[in-house]
């Protein structure tokens, strides 16, 4: 980000007035602002992806009915205005705030689970150049500013008073926090055969086409190591077959039970985001982020800077379609399978991940 | 090179210790084999060390080596090892003893449901001993000082479903705390003054007159204080009788021959530090000690009881030698002392074994024929400890009482003398007492047929331990190489070089006037002791209960151990309880009663001067009663048992002196 | 007044007020959300103070860790029978009196302290120095630290699970 | 340096205010009609009885607890993983050692039984609640019925 | 007012500590005191962590900071552990109720 700032300053005389630091400040102010926004819109696109992608895996239309009557747009079909529609319902729809909830901390928790989310996308690589904060941390920031969401679950559950939020609550926490340990130890093993927790360091260090992303190295302990980090994240973000906290059938919906209108929507909101957070971070991580899978191939065409963003948006959105294709594929785990999926199954292979790799890279 | 052996004799231990509290369960045979085998290591490591130690054949000989340990600001505190002749005779007592307790024990603890952790114990026990005698500085020597003290506390409680044994651990463990508190204000003192924990430093500086007067007498009787709760001397000596509530090889290492002595060789690591005030404080402890403990043996049944008072009684001895400047008789009996000592213990465990786990000398009598090894090394160790002739305890106990004499020559006070006398008696006592144990367990008709009948010869384990701590004890006073190798330290040696030679002439040279009288003195005393003992218990010509109930008083005090755990029952711990009830009361009544008087009186007063005085006055008054009432409720409101409070409280206090602290300044 | 400072500020009135609520409030879910912006603020001033790695590891073990913990606490030990999820108060009188005699002497001893400053230089990454520290000079705390977070997990496992059996 | 966390500052306030001024937005728009009924917490229809705020299952702490171990641990490893380039052996050895110990930790909360959750009983109730039944159409008790799995 | 310095730490630390200290001594709920023990090592941690810039430019203070992070996340877990026991035993966790061993 700086090197931008020093580009505009050094090239345009309107920008070399304000002060670096004022230029950052705004810059951040905008990109705050677009990567909310952003958030809002991959929720929308989300939703209406899983809707349609649900749909067609069970064989069915999903929503075909509301599209607009503007001329062109309509031409489009297939329902594309549904989750627009839904999301302006939302905005429209009463905020009911039982009696018997602490109202303030109703209000709070959804800020702090939106917040947090959004605050690690300021990390995020999209190009060599376009990231907001290249911090020398980054993925340990990433780590340490999700654990936001275990205290934003836990509000939520308890304000609300009752029964449903607060066991979907604390389940949910008991499971953000059980699976945290797990990605964390593979950002270990990524972070050691970089010697780098900056991700445009462990970006680079992938490029140079497919073969050399961080998924195909050390075969098998990095592949292994990728499938915890998945698997891991998906559970982070409480996603089918982890969706134990708000199980519809049990615990109706979980800690958000009674939240409604918008800020029921800001809790999906949080959690479409979080799964385009995941998608780049597990992308950034194991499958080259920014950088091209063909390398020098073709001339170097698709290496080109401008390429960039393209790459690890299509990489993450591909990640978030897996998601969705396991949402609709497999069961829903059993609670006592969710505790032993982590602490049984993927921290030991994680610590084996670590210790192989560390054992191949000294030998 | 030395060191490196040294270090590795301190640390095999730690090792086993560490593999054995872990994993002794699981090892073959419970890991018995490990500190076992690890021990007679560390005996060989250890004469390896003797030998190239007095190879060198100077008195002069040390070897310091130490590394900065903590760092804190100007002040470094080193941490090292010294050896010198003395540490070099110590590690091969302590691994001599130590190994063969370790073998003994195999048979002793066979069957045991925590004969692991047993082992783990011992080498607990034998690292922090080792440790304790290669320090070269004070907070080192301390730290290892308490670690003996846990090991103890660890192995008198190891029966701890006895109430009994567990009740001696506690004691064991407070009586010594007494102690060691003094020794660790001694030894914060000498810190405050020399900067130094290291012992060449700190004696540096006394030898350069840095650190002399009130507050060196001081330092070294407070160190002394370490020396008499460990050494178990008057007045801490009452815990070293109920110690004996651990396993009989237990009381054999740690309550005879090694830790106990760690006082006498802290006295005598650190002698310099003494002034002639300290040593005569010293000498007279010990000379107090020797003589309580051997009247309360005279009268004991129990044969262990008969041999933790008659380790006290030599512990006195040690004591008084070094308090009388007898340095060398002083180590040197701690040296025969050891041997012939963890002799008597490991025989007496070999009868207790034999007996099916009986003390009571009563039950006993006759055993000679059927446990005739243990008999026989128990008869040389008698006749050590009661001074025959030609045995290592005559030499040693015949330097002691030289020494003692040669004192009393020098100064010719009535202090001195008085302390040769009653040492010689106490000579004459030792051999009663022993003869005495010896003719009830061994030599008359079986008291107990039945437990007689089963009682046989200890396994090989046990008696192999015997019968080399027999050819110790016997060949163990010959040659004069102790006399020549451990030399009294003198202030000069820690001065500059060029003085040296002129301190080692003045040295040594009283004594052997007084050697002759001193050994004649003793033989005579030691045969009049055996000579009575065997009249009342051998030949049984007198009966030793209608002595008793002659003088019924003197026997119920001396079988009362003079009362002192009375005494200490009476002072220390009723005492305690009775000063908080006195403060009660006197915040109840005397306060209370003050306030009531002062407030009755001055009403009275007030009534007969007129009304606007009275008013002003009572007012004035009430105030001050309401004051000293609130005082006093809050003080008693105090204690509330709220750790908040109490934070609170201390913060206050704390926030008060630092304002005081800044007024001052 | 520059953003250095103005960030400072925003900061410690942040960590101050949050700690304040912590201490003044009688709900105990408020004191723990106290305590949670108490903590996050003090990690900002971490990174004002160059210290990025510290703030990061704040931010994981006490926002992820402790304060979910204490939250859990807090729920495991309320009465069940009605909202007991107030703490009382006692001895505020004197406690004020105390910790605002403590403050001003904190105070005084900080500004009358010649402290030996220099000037602050480059914020440089830490983490690295901070690995390197820890491999060799720190080698024993290190270590030991491993068998402190074990003993803790055992014993505090050992304790909790008490009420199951 | 500091730029780069201000970044994250800045987007934690700017994702705050979005909120706050869609909600602000939502609150203009939305009818506000509050009834008892509406307010009422969901219990699926029925009234609800006692507070929600009550106790949990100590198991939850037991997975948090042993949750920050980890995250200790892994705050630790971190700078580790680093420099492990530079170190090499050394390091390495050190940090086995390090995460041995810590896994003892893990393998005692796995052995004493915290790393689990209750599990369903599958066939509990035909098993015992219900043996009266079996015996009524005269089948065998205590047969275990064939556990079904998902 | 002068630039954000030395000083403004320490103050900002000493305040913390002060409120930290109000909490254990204040507070009846033993959970709330554990979260004062907190907020009074995160105060000395900033003292550490502004010497380690201000006063002594190598990382040491850092370093004890982080050693003090790793402390408090055991302390707190055995602490809260011991908490619940309490709650167990006496159906309370405040301390003023928790005086038996007061005599």
């Amino acid at each position: 980000m700086e090197a931008l700032i020093q580009a505009l300053q050094s090239q345009s005389a309107f920008f070399s007035q304000f002060s670096e630091s004022l230029l950052a400040l705004i810059f951040f102010v905008l990109f705050g602002l677009l990567f909310a926004t952003v958030a809002a819109v991959c929720a929308l696109v989300f939703v209406y992806l899983e809707r349609k992608v649900s749909a067609h895996m069970q064989d069915r239309l999903g929503p075909m009915e509301v599209n607009t009557e503007i001329p062109v747009l309509k031409k489009i079909g297939h329902g594309w205005a549904q989750t627009l529609a839904d999301a302006f319902k939302l905005l429209l729809k009463e905020d009911i705030i039982p009696d018997a909830a602490d109202r303030r901390l109703h209000l709070i928790a959804p800020f702090i689970l939106f917040a947090a989310v959004i605050a690690a996308f300021a990390v995020m690589p999209f190009g060599e150049k376009l990231v907001v904060s290249d911090m020398n941390i980054g993925v340990f920031f990433v780590l340490a500013i999700t654990s936001f969401s275990v205290i934003g679950v836990i509000l939520a559950g308890w304000a609300s008073n009752n029964k449903w939020s607060l066991l979907g609550g604390m389940r949910s926490a008991a499971q953000i926090v059980s699976y945290e340990i797990p990605n964390g130890l593979v950002v270990l093993v990524i972070v050691m055969q970089v010697g780098s927790m900056r991700f445009n360091d462990i970006v680079i260090a992938q490029s140079g086409g497919i073969l050399n992303w961080h998924v195909f190295q050390f075969f098998p302990l990095n592949l292994i190591a990728f499938i915890i980090a998945f698997l891991a994240t998906l559970a982070e973000a409480n996603r089918a077959p982890f969706d134990l906290p708000e199980a519809e059938s049990e615990l109706t919906a979980g800690f958000a039970t009674e939240y409604s209108g918008f800020k029921w929507a800001i809790f999906y909101l949080s959690e479409y985001a979080n799964m385009f957070l995941i998608g780049i971070f597990l992308s950034a991580l194991f499958l080259g982020g920014w950088t091209s899978p063909f390398g020098s191939l073709f001339g170097g065409f698709f290496d080109q800077p401008g390429w960039q963003p393209i790459w690890i948006i299509l990489k993450a959105v591909a990640i978030v379609f897996l998601q969705m294709w396991l949402r609709w594929t497999l069961p829903r785990l059993r609670v006592d399978q969710l505790m032993y999926t982590s602490w049984k199954v993927l921290t030991p292979f994680a610590f084996v991940a670590i210790f192989g790799v560390g054992l191949w890279m000294l030998l | 090179m030395i060191v490196d052996y040294v270090v590795w004799i301190i640390l095999l231990p730690l090792i086993s210790f560490t593999i054995q509290i872990f994993f002794g369960k699981r090892l073959p045979r419970q890991g018995d084999w490990l500190p076992t085998s690890v021990m007679f290591v560390d005996l060989l490591l250890a004469l390896i060390v003797a030998g190239k130690v007095f190879s060198a054949y100077d008195p002069d000989f040390r070897i310091a080596r130490s590394f900065e340990w903590v760092v804190l600001g100007t002040t470094t505190i080193k941490f090292g090892l010294l050896i010198d002749n003395l540490t070099a005779v110590m590690l091969f007592i302590v691994t001599l003893v130590s190994s063969l307790v370790h073998l003994f024990s195999i048979g002793y603890m066979h069957g045991d449901p925590r004969y692991s952790r047993y082992f783990a114990y011992l080498s607990l026990f034998s690292f922090s001993m080792l440790g304790l005698v290669s320090v070269d500085n004070f907070l080192g020597i301390y730290m290892f000082w308490e670690l003996v003290g846990v090991s103890s506390f660890l192995l008198i409680g190891f029966w701890f479903e006895k109430h009994s044994a567990s009740n001696a651990a506690k004691k064991a463990f407070l009586v010594n705390r007494v102690g060691d508190v003094g020794m660790f204000i001694g030894i914060l003192l000498i810190f405050a003054i020399t900067h130094t924990f290291n012992f060449d430093e700190v004696f540096g500086k006394i030898a350069s007159g840095e650190f002399a007067g009130a507050l060196l007498t001081a330092a070294g009787i407070l160190i002394f204080c370490g020396a008499v709760g460990k050494s178990a001397q008057f007045p801490l000596h009452v815990w070293l009788p109920d110690a004996m509530e651990g396993p009989t090889p237990v009381s054999a290492l740690i309550h005879a021959a090694t830790m106990v002595a760690a006082g006498v060789y802290l006295v005598g690591r650190t002698f310099v530090l003494y002034t002639e005030t300290a040593l005569l404080i010293i000498a007279g402890i010990g000379t107090i000690t020797a003589f309580i403990a051997a009247t309360i043996a005279v009268v004991q049944m129990d044969i262990k009881k008969v041999l933790a008072y008659s380790t006290i009684s030599q512990l006195g001895y040690m004591i008084a030698a070094l308090g009388v400047g007898g340095y060398n008789a002083g180590l040197f009996h701690l040296m025969t002392h050891a041997f012939f000592k963890a002799l008597l213990f490991l025989g007496a465990g070999s009868v207790i074994h034999a007996m099916h786990h009986e003390q009571d000398m009563r039950q006993m009598g006759g055993l000679r024929h059927k446990l005739p090894i243990t008999f026989v090394t128990f008869l040389i160790a008698t006749m050590a400890i009661s001074g025959v002739p030609g045995l290592s305890g005559f030499f040693s106990k015949d330097a002691i009482l030289a020494a003692a004499l040669g004192k009393a020559m020098e100064t010719g006070t009535l202090y001195h003398y008085l302390i040769f006398a009653t040492l010689i008696f106490t000579a004459g006592l030792t051999a009663f007492y022993m003869f005495r144990a010896l003719f009830l367990t061994f030599y008359g008709t079986p008291r107990n047929q039945e437990k007689y009948d089963h009682a046989h010869e200890s396994p090989s384990t046990m008696t192999i331990p015997l019968i080399a701590l027999a050819l110790f004890t016997v060949i163990g006073g010959y040659g004069s190489w102790f006399e020549e190798l451990i030399r009294k330290p003198s202030l000069a040696m820690f001065s500059t070089g060029a003085a040296q030679e002129a301190a080692h002439a003045a040295a040594e040279g009283a004594a052997h006037g007084a050697h002759t009288i001193a050994m004649v003195l003793s033989i005579l005393f030691a045969f009049a002791g055996i000579f009575i003992a065997a009249l009342y218990y051998y030949w049984n010509k007198y009966s030793a209960e209608a002595v008793s109930e002659k003088f019924a008083a003197l026997y119920r005090f001396l079988w009362n151990k003079w009362y002192f755990d009375e005494l200490y029952q009476a002072t220390a711990v009723r005492g305690t309880l009775l000063l908080s009830r006195a403060m009660g009361w006197f915040d109840l009544k005397v306060i209370d009663g003050i306030v009531n008087g002062t407030a009755r009186m001055t009403t009275l007063l007030s009534f007969g001067s007129g009304t606007t005085d009275n008013r002003v006055v009572d007012g004035l008054v009430n105030w001050v009663a309401r004051i000293v009432g609130w005082f006093g409720a809050t003080l008693r409101e105090i204690q509330t048992g709220k750790v908040q409070a109490y934070i609170l409280m201390a913060l206050g206090a704390f926030i008060l002196l630092y304002v005081i602290q800044l007024a001052m300044v | 007044m520059n953003y250095f400072d103005l960030t400072f500020y925003v900061f410690a009135i942040g960590a101050v007020v949050s700690a304040g609520m912590m201490v003044f409030s009688r709900n105990l879910i408020y004191c723990a959300v106290g305590l949670l912006f108490a903590l996050a603020s003090v990690a900002g001033i971490y990174v004002l103070l160059g210290a990025d790695f510290l703030a990061a590891t704040q931010l994981m073990v006490y926002v992820g860790g402790i304060v979910a913990l204490l939250l859990f606490g807090i729920m495991l030990s309320v009465k069940f029978t009605g909202v007991e999820l107030r703490t009382g108060t006692l001895q505020m009188l004197p406690g004020l009196m105390i910790a605002a005699g403590l403050f001003l002497l904190l105070v005084r001893m900080v500004f009358r302290t010649e402290w030996a400053v220099n000037q602050p230089g480059e914020m440089l990454p830490t983490t690295s120095t901070i690995g390197k520290r820890i491999m060799t000079d720190l080698l024993i705390p290190f270590e030991i630290a491993s068998i402190l977070l074990l003993v803790a997990l055992i014993g505090a496992a050992y304790m909790a699970r008490r009420e199951r059996t | 340096m500091l730029l780069h966390f201000a970044a994250p500052f800045i987007f934690v306030i700017v994702a705050a205010a979005f909120i706050a001024l869609n909600l602000l937005i939502s609150r203009l728009l939305q009818p506000r009609v509050p009834s008892a009924g509406k307010t009422t917490t969901y219990e699926c229809g029925e009234i609800p009885i006692g507070s929600s705020w009550v106790q949990f299952n100590i198991r939850f702490y037991v997975i948090t607890l042993i949750f920050v171990i980890f995250d200790v641990e892994i705050v630790f490893l971190l700078p580790w993983a680093v420099v492990f380039k530079d170190l090499g052996w050394f390091a390495f050895v050190e940090v086995v050692i390090f995460i041995t110990i810590l896994l003892v930790g893990l393998a005692y909360a796995w052995r004493k039984g915290d790393l689990e959750w209750d599990k369903p009983e599958t066939g509990k109730f035909a098993r015992e609640a219900a043996p009266q039944l079996f015996e009524e159409v005269g089948m065998e008790t205590r047969k275990p019925v064939q556990e079904v799995t998902l | 007012m002068m630039a954000v310095g030395l000083h403004h730490f320490l103050v900002l630390s000493a305040l913390l500590f002060v409120l930290g200290l109000l909490a254990v001594i204040t507070k009846k709920n033993a959970v709330t005191v554990l979260m004062g023990i907190e907020l009074i090592l995160n105060a000395a941690n900033i003292n550490f962590i502004a010497f380690s810039r201000y006063v002594d430019t190598d990382l040491d203070g850092q370093l004890f900071a982080l050693f003090v992070i790793i402390t408090a996340a055991a302390a707190a877990a055995v602490a809260l552990a011991i908490v619940l026991n309490i709650y167990k035993q006496m159906r309370s966790v405040n301390l003023d109720e928790a005086d038996t061993l007061a005599g």
